[in-house]
């Protein structure tokens, strides 16, 4: 595999980071396979226990103000999620398809989709901020219980305790991961922008030291190539067959109220209609 | 051909050499270059270093009579090959060749540190052009730089070289 | 050795001539100088046994490599070189710990100090001091040290900071990229680099300064820790304002900045109220490196408690105690060999520090020797460059085109090390080269961590004639008069007074002169040659995309210095030998020079051997090899050395066959009587004088003789008749050489390249001694010239403050089909009166004037106002041309 | 440390005495391997100590490299033909005159005769920060020296530059993607031929080459078709000294002319991009239209639409637009006096 990074002597002799190296980006994509087919397999065994359907039923018979189906992702958020969703596909051919092979002229498109991402994630921070309950995807130390839940429920013990609210502590997990990476990027790509020629800023390639530089090159690659296999997951979730209701409501914007009952916790997360209006 | 272990294109570091007519036997390191040979293993110092990066002409030799940059060419490339240098030029009994006799009389270059190559590649132009203008001589001596600048001086005494040559 | 002997010996004039009032110069005419012949060691040369500093080889030999600074300013806080030292094959370190401490000031006549000022050096420079700074041709330019005296600036109230510390060969505090740190000794070159590869040093970083005027930014960093301006020996901080800085970031230079140097003579207001035409410009030249083809390899080892060192060096003599100093030892336990040297052009006057490199190393090793092979990457950092200029010139004019005042402001890129003064030396060669009765010079010389100046072939001379001949060119064109009419209407002539004062300088002070000067016949005979009245119809002319100019400049510089010594011994197998301090750097100058002695003594030329190169074989004291001052200086020296030995001979003869010497003199033979026949062989005479001994064999000689030639003399003693002379002979005034030049060019206006189709030198050079090699230093100095114009540079990286053109296809020296494939040139011929034998020097004269003609050519085809910075590349005139006539190069920024 | 120069270090030599055995050797040896023909490029870069390659691959011995033949009507040209002999040699001077003048013209009699046309076109660049041994783009650091607010970057790129800004050297490069050239490139068994076009590749698709050939690759042979053999050629190179210099801005042009008119045409530039940038534009503008004062002025325009100066290279537009002008209208210029 070699070293993680690579380094190379500044026009000053100073040795100073360069990159990571590509080993990594095999390494990120093996690994997000590798955990696809661990968890592919593991869930064949998986003893995951959901709310009884009696109980989802006795549920239901309480909750007849609930609407058919419950809003999950407005359509602001949903459109945040895909426009996020493209230029981060985006960023990581062009990254990373010449990596493997296939050259063409990437770099215009590696910055546009940045910019891309860059806007998007700026909007959905306000967005999150003001208009959507921005804890609700947030883990903390309350979550601890729900974790121990949720541990005892995979086993197939049905454990009392709290039920996700409107995400499951995996999803919100997999979202600090992806904000950590993704404002790792961007801090460090918007960076990068002063060293490329965009036309968008005055470029001052000088503008940090060589070794800073160094610093931000990598921590941009760790980060892009940390994306890999984070989407990898990502995109096997959404495909797996028992997650698919929460993958079409990404693209239709609702969940049906037994779904909702199912696998949420109603106290957690009071449910909204379609038109935005708090019901029950 | 060398060939050491069996494999093709292998190389042994004891190899002969034709320098100036004689057979040379000499151990020659892979990376050393036909400059240094002459230098410092022949005892052939008249063919000089001044950039060592085939810029200044002042290691130009004869290979198989062809105007080359010693620095810039590999030892072991030039096995079997007839090399000449500056010390190669005149008679065994000391008579000078033609192009270094024009020299003498003109009184040509100044340092002279460039003069060796300067000679070499004049010797070698003359071989494929006996009778050049000076225009033509200029432009096949054009690979030498002389940093005294002497170069009309050095055109005056090779055009008397060649009607040397072609005379001899 | 082949020039015919010319039947009858003429008449030598015994004392220097002195044309009658009224009376015009006449040439003078000799049996051996004047005449073509071929130097001895041309065979050597030409057949390559000739042996330069690297071509030495012994038994044991290991090689060095450098560690060249990775940073331009930097301060070594630790060394680790274990990992290196443990290789096999790896045998010693050498760092600036292990250099003894600064050397006194070189010689009985410290050469440096004694050769540092510019030229024109004002009054008040005690009488009979050496001449000032001169470079050899071929070789030329001055050592470069401290200048205290002209150019600096006039005294002040504030305390004076401590002079500067002198540069040494490694360093503790590199003061540009590439300056050696330490050094390696092993059995190859390629192990010594891999060991270096090992080595951990641990620098501080330091602020550095590329370009100048970046220096002068107010809060900029400075290049030294002590400053950014040499002030002197000294150096202080100063910086322009805030104002002065916008101006040049608009690319204009700001003219009333302040300057650490005033300089002025006469009533600069006056001139110019009297002037009917004004003309002023921005101009930049850039600074190149000297770029001798043998680079300063050195080879050293240690025998029998001497030091013997194989070096590069352009003056001999004048080397030892440099090198001396620098390896720590007395100069008698030194033995420097260089009988033949590469090239230098001013950087090797006393030779370099990294001398003492392999002879540290050597003695670590016990006396084993060491090889240094300085590449051309190597070189290009430590070899030394010509400071560039960054300025503005202002030249007032008479309608008929008399120079009323020159104003100039001249900021010199002056390396890390000392006050070059080369801008100095310019201001005072124009009151000379243009005999303005009205100049002021304002100058900085501003420190730079780029390579560090010193003195290249006419220091300050080449950049005078680039800086002020477009001027008059200008004015010429504006005014409608001719070139050669202008120059002439201005040119010094006789014994032409010029140079500059200080402020405050009390009036009625008394100006230098010159020995003598013969621009307008270097003029006339240039136009004559060049056929400039007919070449007139060329100007302006075009064809297709070309159009053709012609132009024409002149070039000065000092030509001579007085005060050395000669040495020669005639052995009793009738050979005499010449020996000789000066280098052998390709002038002939060390060959043509001792010729005198056999022209006065009458010795057949056959009968002669020239011993140089080694100071074992006892060597007189000699001139610095620079400055255009060899042959001058040497002439002088040897015709006093040949007048002794004739005396000597002609003495011999009177005791031995009574009568008086004066009635015996000197044929092919031997001496003779007067009107009688043959009285002594040649083998004879050294005979008589060892059996003689006391004056005649050199064991009693003059007190006045320098010590080196004293040590030869002693060791030579009882070996034949020794002839030994200093030269005493009187001078009034400064020696200075002059160039025309004419020069024919051909401007593609498309692409904006240029050639040159002819070009014609005529030289001012007194006596002429050997015609070939003169026509080699008028033309080699004419193409170093143009080089400086067509396409020699430095570039830097500034954030790095990296060199980038490190490599011969970088600053790109011109090659022979730069030029035009024929070159003409002629001498004037006319002696100098206060030398016996005529001759003055020509190495630098010719490098300026080549250099202003082919700009004057170039400006004539293209119009005024395009050419502002030298190299003159094909952009500038290309886009200038598309643009309208309006450069659009940075007219101002330094080292791209 | 800082850069050790001069001093190259030790590595293991073959020289195969046929392409076969040297495919072997490439083989074996993978990216350790250097492949050497006249040596001009590569001892740069080992005397700099910046290439260390374990294994030296020297082409010299290999005779079937060299040599020009008869190709029906074309040529073909074996990659590691000396400069020299390409310039020289009269099948060449007859039918493309433009690659024997391109040819002549490269750096130094000296170096003709070793330098070979393989080598010659394939040259790395030579802007003098990747060349220094800078971490740069094009070594595989982060960072264009030569592309910053403060460099020098008089000989660099105007032209599709992407990060990097070196440009290709070549001058034997531009007149053969001039005359349609294909190059025959051997791997191991296989054997392909790439167009010009491909062969030379921009920053955008590999900052780190100029040309498609990779460890392992060796270019055998030049083609050059019949197609432009004895039409209207022009090649001009504008460079500081007459020797040993790069081209600042060099023009290979073909036409065929029909009658009056030019009916097809080749016009390519180097000196200003990654890549013998070839003038599309101007090609399609020019045809049908006669070699006069109006179509070079038009096409000039077009010649530099997209250029992209740096600080000190500006110049480069406007001396496009000249070279372009007389390419089209033909005028004999001094090219190697």
């Amino acid at each position: 595999m070699g070293n993680l990074v690579s380094w190379a002597r500044s026009p000053w002799g100073d040795s100073v980071l360069t990159h990571i190296s590509w080993d990594l980006f095999w390494a990120s994509l093996i690994g997000g396979l590798l955990f696809l087919v661990a968890h592919g397999g593991y869930m064949l065994f998986s003893q995951h226990h959901k709310r009884d359907s009696s109980e989802v039923d006795r549920m239901e018979a309480d909750r007849k103000g609930l609407p058919a189906n419950v809003l999950r992702h407005g359509f602001v958020a949903r459109m945040f999620h895909w426009v996020m969703a493209f230029s981060m596909l985006t960023l990581l051919l062009t990254a990373f398809l010449p990596i493997v092979g296939v050259q063409f002229a990437w770099v215009q498109w590696h910055w546009m989709a940045g910019i891309l991402l860059t806007a998007s994630i700026m909007f959905h921070i306000v967005h999150a901020t003001f208009v959507l309950d921005f804890w609700s995807i947030w883990v903390g130390p309350k979550d601890i219980p729900e974790f121990k839940a949720e541990m005892m429920r995979e086993v197939g013990i049905d454990a009392p305790g709290p039920k996700p609210g409107k995400y499951p502590l995996g999803n919100r997990l997999y979202h600090l991961a992806v904000v950590v990476a993704g404002l790792s990027v961007i801090v460090t790509g918007i960076l990068m922008m002063w060293r490329v020629r965009t036309g968008l800023v005055e470029r001052n390639p000088y503008m940090l030291t060589d070794s800073t530089w160094g610093i931000t090159y990598v921590v941009h690659g760790l980060m892009g190539v940390g994306f890999v296999g984070l989407v990898i997951a990502h995109i096997y979730f959404a495909l797996r067959p028992e997650k698919l209701w929460v993958t079409k409501s990404m693209i239709f914007g609702t969940i049906t109220r037994r779904q909702y009952l199912e696998h949420h916790d109603p106290d957690r997360w009071v449910a909204e209609s379609k038109s935005g209006s708090n019901v029950g | 051909m060398g060939q050491n272990d069996g494999m093709a294109g292998a190389v042994e570091r004891l190899i002969t050499l034709d320098v100036n007519g004689q057979q040379r036997r000499v151990d020659v390191l892979k990376n050393e270059t036909l400059a240094m040979t002459l230098r410092y293993k022949l005892g052939l110092t008249g063919t000089k270093l001044g950039c060592d990066r085939a810029e200044c002409g002042a290691c130009t030799v004869l290979v198989d009579d062809v105007p080359r940059y010693a620095c810039s060419v590999l030892t072991h490339s030039v096995r079997g090959k007839k090399i000449q240098s500056i010390e190669g030029l005149a008679a065994p009994d000391g008579t000078l060749h033609p192009v270094q006799q024009a020299v003498v009389e003109g009184q040509g270059f100044q340092c002279a540190f460039c003069m060796p190559g300067f000679v070499m590649a004049t010797v070698g132009f003359l071989k494929t052009n006996p009778a050049p203008t000076r225009a033509q001589l200029a432009h096949g001596i054009s690979g030498n730089l002389c940093r005294c600048a002497d170069y009309n001086k050095i055109l005056d005494c090779m055009m008397v070289a060649a009607d040397k040559s072609r005379g001899a | 050795m082949a020039e015919q002997q010319k039947p009858v010996a003429p008449a030598i004039p015994v004392a220097p001539t002195k044309p009658a009032p009224g009376e015009a110069p006449k040439k003078l005419e000799f049996r051996l100088l004047g005449h073509n012949y071929t130097t001895p060691d041309l065979v050597a040369k030409v057949t390559g046994k000739a042996k330069y500093a690297e071509d030495f080889r012994a038994e044991g030999m290991v090689f060095i490599k450098l560690m060249p600074s990775p940073r331009p300013h930097a301060r070594v806080i630790s060394i680790d070189a274990s990992a290196a030292l443990a290789m096999p094959g790896v045998h010693g370190i050498l760092t600036a710990k292990d250099l003894p401490a600064p050397p006194p000031p070189p010689g009985p006549v410290p050469a440096a100090a004694a050769a540092a000022r510019p030229a024109g050096t004002p009054p008040g420079t005690p009488a009979g001091s050496p001449a000032p700074q001169a470079a050899a041709p071929g070789g030329g330019g001055a050592p470069a040290a401290p200048a205290p005296a002209a150019g600096a600036a006039p005294p002040v109230a504030a305390p004076t900071p401590p002079p500067m510390p002198p540069e040494f060969a490694l360093t503790d505090e590199p003061v540009y990229e590439g300056e050696p740190i330490l050094a390696i000794a092993a059995d190859s070159e390629e192990l010594a680099a891999e060991a270096i590869d090992r080595i951990v040093v641990e620098f501080e970083a330091l602020p550095f300064v590329i370009d100048p005027l970046e220096g002068m930014r107010p809060g900029s960093p400075d290049g030294r820790t002590q400053g950014n301006v040499f002030v002197g020996p000294s150096m202080k901080t100063v910086k322009w304002t805030a104002a002065d800085m916008a101006m040049v970031d608009a690319g204009k230079f700001p003219v009333n900045a302040e300057a650490t140097e005033t300089l002025t003579y006469g009533d600069i207001e006056k001139g110019f109220a009297e002037a009917d035409l004004i003309v002023e410009r921005d101009s930049q030249q850039q600074t190149t490196s000297h770029q001798p083809l043998e680079s300063r390899s050195a080879m050293a080892y240690w025998q029998n408690g001497k030091c013997h060192i194989n070096v590069s060096t352009q003056s001999l003599a004048r080397t030892v105690a440099a090198v001396a100093g620098w390896v720590g030892i007395k100069p008698e336990e030194l033995v420097l060999i260089s009988e033949y040297t590469g090239g230098g052009f001013g950087s090797k006057i006393p030779g370099s520090q990294s001398i003492a490199i392999p002879a540290l190393m050597s003695k670590k090793l016990n006396g084993r020797p060491v090889m240094m092979r300085i590449s051309r990457a190597e070189e290009t950092y430590i070899g030394r460059v010509r400071p560039g200029y960054q300025g503005w010139v202002k030249m007032g004019f008479k309608k008929d085109g008399r120079i009323t005042a020159v104003d100039t402001f001249i900021v010199e890129a002056s390396g890390p090390y000392r006050r070059q003064g080369d801008h100095a030396t310019s201001a005072n060669l124009a009151t000379l080269q243009f005999q303005a009765p009205n100049m002021r010079f304002r100058g900085l010389s501003v420190a730079t961590n780029t390579p560090p100046g010193t003195s290249q072939r006419a220091p300050g001379g080449l950049q005078s004639s680039v800086w002020f001949e477009p001027v008059v060119a200008e004015a010429a064109r504006k005014l409608g008069i001719d070139q050669v009419a202008i120059r002439r209407l201005n040119a010094p002539e006789g014994t032409a007074q010029f140079g500059l004062n200080p402020p405050n300088t009390p009036p009625g002070r008394p100006r230098n002169k010159v020995t003598s000067c013969f621009v307008k016949e270097c003029l006339d005979k240039g136009a004559e040659i060049f056929g400039w009245e007919a070449r007139k119809a060329n100007s302006g002319k075009r064809t297709g995309s070309k159009v053709r100019g012609i132009g024409v400049a002149t070039g000065a510089y000092t030509a001579g210095s007085i005060g050395v010594d000669g040495l020669c011994v005639l052995r009793p197998d009738g050979k005499l030998e010449i020996h000789q301090g000066i280098g052998n750097l390709g002038t002939h100058s060390v060959v043509d020079t001792a010729r005198v002695i056999a022209e006065i003594a009458n010795v057949p030329w056959e009968n002669c051997e020239v011993v140089w190169g080694n100071t074992a074989k006892g060597l007189p004291w000699s001139s610095i090899q620079a400055g255009s001052q060899t042959t001058y200086a040497h002439t002088r020296a040897n015709y006093a050395t040949g007048m002794d030995l004739k005396k000597k001979l002609t003495e011999i003869a009177a005791k031995d066959f009574g009568g008086t010497p004066e009635q015996y003199d000197t044929n092919a033979q031997g001496v003779i009587r007067k009107g009688g026949g043959l009285r002594l062989t040649w083998a004879k005479a050294a005979e008589r004088a060892i059996a003689l001994g006391g004056i005649y064999d050199g064991t009693e000689v003059p007190k006045e003789l320098n010590a080196m030639t004293k040590a030869a003399a002693a060791a030579h003693k009882g070996r034949g008749l020794m002839g030994v002379a200093r030269d005493n002979l009187p001078r009034d005034g400064q020696t200075y050489g002059f160039m025309s030049g004419f020069a024919e060019v051909e401007v593609d206006v498309e692409t904006g390249v240029w050639r040159i189709l002819e070009y014609v030198g005529v030289a001012d050079v007194g006596t002429v001694i050997h015609p070939n090699s003169l026509g080699g230093q008028i033309h080699g100095g004419g193409i170093q010239g143009i080089g400086h114009v067509r396409s020699q540079k430095l570039v830097y990286d500034p954030h790095y403050g990296a060199g980038l053109s490190t490599r011969l296809h970088h600053n790109k020296p011109p090659t022979i089909l730069d030029i035009p494939h024929t070159l003409k040139w002629a001498a004037v011929e006319l002696p100098d009166p206060t030398n016996p034998i005529g001759a003055k020097g020509i190495g630098e004269p010719s490098v300026g004037a080549a250099a202003g003609a082919v700009l004057n050519a170039l400006a004539d085809a293209i119009g005024d106002g395009i050419i502002r910075r030298t190299p003159v590349q094909p952009e500038h005139i290309m886009e200038a041309l598309a643009n309208g006539g309006k450069p659009a190069y940075e007219p101002l920024t330094a080292f791209i | 440390m800082p850069p050790i120069r001069d001093a190259m270090s030790a590595f293991e030599l073959f020289q195969p005495a046929s392409v076969g055995d040297a495919l072997g050797i490439l083989d074996r040896h993978g990216a350790d391997a250097w492949v050497m023909a006249g040596g001009m490029d590569t001892f740069d870069w080992l005397k700099d100590r910046i290439k260390k390659p374990k294994v030296v691959v020297d082409l010299g011995m290999v005779d079937e490299l060299r040599g020009i033949k008869d190709a029906a009507g074309g040529l073909e040209i074996g990659a590691t033909t000396t400069l020299t002999t390409v310039a020289n040699n009269p099948l060449v001077k007859e039918r493309f005159p433009l690659l024997a003048e391109a040819a002549l013209i490269v750096a130094s009699p000296q170096i003709r005769n070793q330098g070979t046309v393989g080598g010659n076109i394939s040259q790395d660049a030579r802007c003098w920060y990747y060349r220094a041994g800078w971490p740069c783009y094009r070594a595989g650091g982060n960072i264009c020296y030569a592309d910053t607010p403060t460099a020098v970057n008089r000989e660099h790129a105007i032209f599709n530059a992407d990060r990097c800004v070196a440009v290709n050297p070549s001058d034997t490069a531009p007149a053969l993607v001039a005359l349609d050239a294909e190059f025959v490139i051997k791997r191991g068994s296989a054997e392909r031929v790439v167009p010009a076009r491909e062969f030379f590749i921009g920053p955008g698709i590999d900052i780190t080459r100029l040309t498609v050939l990779q460890p392992g690759d060796l270019l055998t042979a030049i083609r050059i078709p019949a197609t432009w053999a004895g039409k209207a050629h022009y090649f001009e190179k504008v460079r500081d000294r007459m020797v040993w210099d790069f081209a600042l801005v060099n023009i290979a042009a073909s036409l065929n002319m029909s009658g009056a008119t030019i009916s097809d045409a080749r016009m390519v530039v180097n000196g200003v991009a990654a890549e013998p940038y070839r003038l599309d534009a101007v090609e399609a503008a020019i045809k049908g239209r006669p070699r006069d004062k109006a179509t070079a002025e038009m096409a000039a325009d077009l010649a530099v639409q997209g250029a992209v100066p740096l600080r000190h290279n500006a110049y480069k537009i406007p001396l496009v637009k000249a070279l372009v002008k007389r390419a089209i209208r033909g005028e004999a210029e001094w090219a190697t006096s």
